[in-house]
């Protein structure tokens, strides 16, 4: 059985440690915010200018003025901090922030990945996404391994036009948690259920196994 | 010291065809209503405004866009606003597209006499074409130039008669960095109190960076997602 | 998380012969006093101290000074202190002197991933040898590199067990944009208290830049040049 | 009569404007501050993080955290700012300071100015002086015309290790208000009783004298 998206994002949360500083991208990796370990301080940043991000506001105490990256509106936890845009930037850039968690439209075996543009729609720009690709010190990708129409999405080379390169290091799809090192993407675990045959068949890229393939668990929370 | 102006029409004063602009916030959130406002009862028009975003279609920018009042947009994420869409489509909107920190970064190289720096955003993407590629630590890097404007126009929480500035909360956002980066800085503020009335410990934006300060009328503050519990 | 150390001795746990440190202050305003006492008390030496001053004979760097245990100094004013041009003449000590704007900016842009950038202070002069040297807007400008540095020592006024630090008055100084550019940062503090016991919009450096954090003892605080009415 | 160094520092005052943004240097320059005509509001920066300086602080009352860019103790007027060095370097590089008084050994007709460093004396270093030359939009150089020894320091060339090249542009001395163009050092005014001669004698650069040469006046204040 595929995951689904609360699954990738519960399977990202297991990579989290104490004390980190984690941006979440917009979508999936949204959703990993609520699998932080119970007992474990992870730090959410907001590239806005917010540290401590917390969960949205009670009904009713929604303040225009405290809102994420993604425009919704927040809070902000005990010992966060606000700060603006350059020195926001400041920490992405500089690597201070420990992990990044986005989304993508395709990744290549050589780490790249192209996540902001289709030609032909509308363009609606990068945002930020091109200044964490290229600084976070560890950068995990939540995807769908596949297209609607069954296309891989995980690539010897990216088709559309790019955020960065050689910047990804790990992937979680709903089949299954990639490495990408010099030799392509290495299968590290499948989904339940899901052959390594099936993720084989998903992944035009170089796909490198080696031995067993375990499935993944989720740590219960 | 004369920063006080009477309002926004006061304050856009000397705004003329042809110019850059920046204009502060993230989204709809902390953006100078008032300016903006200000500025579509004028005729001003070829416009390159820099801001983060383009508005909504009824609010922020997106008012300026209806009156086709800006020739170019520098922003990094202009999504939520389909009239910005169609004149882009139809070629009546220049858009140059900047990752959102190498943007952030720009203005405060602006400001702070800095003409231009290496990042490494943006290399190997579209981004990068027609750019110095330098390598430093082993890794590629962009040379980036400073921004600054014509008049940059921000919006604070409180202010004083000196100019400095106090944000709220997110709200800082790309307030800041542009308010350094104005030949001539406006600032509106929610609530402007006399010289001395600011605790000099948390100022945000130092007066010296700020030209015309108004208390600004009317918040609508709108919000554009808003999620809750 | 755990950033909350007991003391300066366990604060400089790691620092080794040979490294690179950043320490804050300007003069005898906002010197990690605890941690430097600590150091002296430790046979570390040959380190590179990157501060914008020296210290005076028996206070601040001086103490470092005097024991030795300094190889390098990278600062913009080293006056004041009789053992350093004692050891600076006799060879034992080597100084790389900085225009005081590019040392502040090369550590704020190690502590934003920025390598390199383009400013004007020092062309013509014996700071520009070696250097690249661009026009920009009609000015040449020195291409100046970051500078990080194994652990960065600063001194707050009041800090959270996040990291977060509030400083007071001009002792703000070097201490902030060097917390940002360590590779591992020291942060003491007169107070410290609990996350969620200072306001966010009034931190001045986020505690994502500090790593350890510690309430100092014993703080001298001694002032270089009385003047009064 | 040579003007004393308070009247130096009373001639530069007369150059401020209500509104303006002004460093002043250790020595003469920070006399300056004694001659802000009443009702002038003039903002006083102090790169170690400071606008808006006040006079020293009361007998008694010196804060150890509350210092000049010379670590002396002073006070912080209503309205004032406190912000961090590379804040204070990003107002003076960036062209916010409107008008910066310092001191030098020499300067040379074209503009140079030397102001640090005496080879085969102890060199202490340059602080904040080759950012401020460097940048800032206004300059004026508070300086003796001549050397104890009776040399001038007014000079076609600096002979001194420099602190910037082509940036002053006034030039105010015991003897004499200059300016410098691109013609040398063109003498505006002269100190009450000393004769265009004795300032021809005493300047080495290029001089131009043009017309007759008013005396020095001050603003009583």
């Amino acid at each position: 059985m595929a995951l689904t998206k609360e699954q990738i994002a519960q399977r990202i949360a297991k990579e989290l440690q104490d004390g980190y500083y984690v941006n979440l991208g917009i979508g999936i990796p949204t959703l990993v915010a609520n699998y932080i370990p119970e007992g474990m301080e992870v730090i959410l940043q907001s590239e806005n200018g917010l540290l401590g991000m917390g969960p949205f506001p009670k009904k009713g105490t929604a303040d225009p003025d405290l809102i994420n990256a993604g425009k919704q509106t927040v809070t902000i936890l005990p010992g966060g901090v606000f700060f603006d845009s350059a020195t926001s930037f400041a920490m992405i850039r500089g690597g201070h922030v420990d992990l990044t968690v986005l989304g993508a439209f395709e990744v290549s075996d050589t780490g790249d990945i192209a996540s902001w543009k289709i030609p032909g729609k509308m363009v609606k720009g990068m945002g930020g996404a091109m200044d964490l690709v290229a600084a976070a010190k560890n950068i995990i990708v939540a995807m769908q391994h596949t297209s609607k129409d069954g296309k891989s999405k995980l690539l010897k080379a990216c088709t559309l036009p790019l955020t960065g390169v050689k910047c990804i290091k790990k992937i979680v799809t709903d089949l299954a948690v990639l490495e990408i090192t010099n030799e392509g993407f290495v299968l590290l675990e499948r989904a339940p259920g899901v052959s390594v045959d099936q993720i084989k068949n998903a992944t035009e890229g170089r796909l490198v196994i080696k031995g067993e393939i375990p499935e993944i668990t989720f740590t219960t929370s | 010291m004369n920063k006080v102006v009477a309002n926004a029409t006061e304050a856009i004063e000397g705004i003329k065809d042809g110019m850059t602009l920046m204009l502060g916030g993230f989204g709809l959130c902390g953006i100078p209503e008032n300016c903006i406002k200000a500025l579509t009862q004028t005729p001003v028009k070829d416009l390159t405004c820099i801001s983060n975003n383009a508005g909504v279609d009824d609010f922020g920018l997106g008012l300026l866009l209806r009156n086709k009042q800006i020739r170019k947009m520098i922003s990094s994420y202009v999504g939520e606003n389909a009239e910005f869409e169609r004149q882009l489509l139809h070629g009546e909107l220049e858009v140059e597209l900047n990752p959102q920190g190498t943007l952030a970064e720009r203005c405060r190289a602006g400001g702070a006499g800095i003409p231009a720096f290496f990042v490494p955003a943006g290399y190997g993407t579209e981004v990068a074409i027609g750019k110095e590629v330098r390598e430093f630590n082993g890794k590629p890097h962009l040379l980036e130039h400073a921004l600054v404007a014509d008049f940059a126009i921000v919006k604070a929480w409180k202010g004083d008669t000196h100019g400095n500035l106090i944000y709220k909360e997110t709200a800082a956002n790309f307030n800041h960095p542009m308010a350094t980066a104005g030949k001539i800085t406006i600032a509106e503020v929610e609530e402007l109190v006399p010289a001395g009335h600011l605790n000099p410990m948390q100022i945000h934006t130092p007066g010296i960076f700020v030209n015309r300060i108004f208390q600004g009328v009317d918040y609508e503050k709108r919000i554009e997602q808003l999620t809750e519990r």
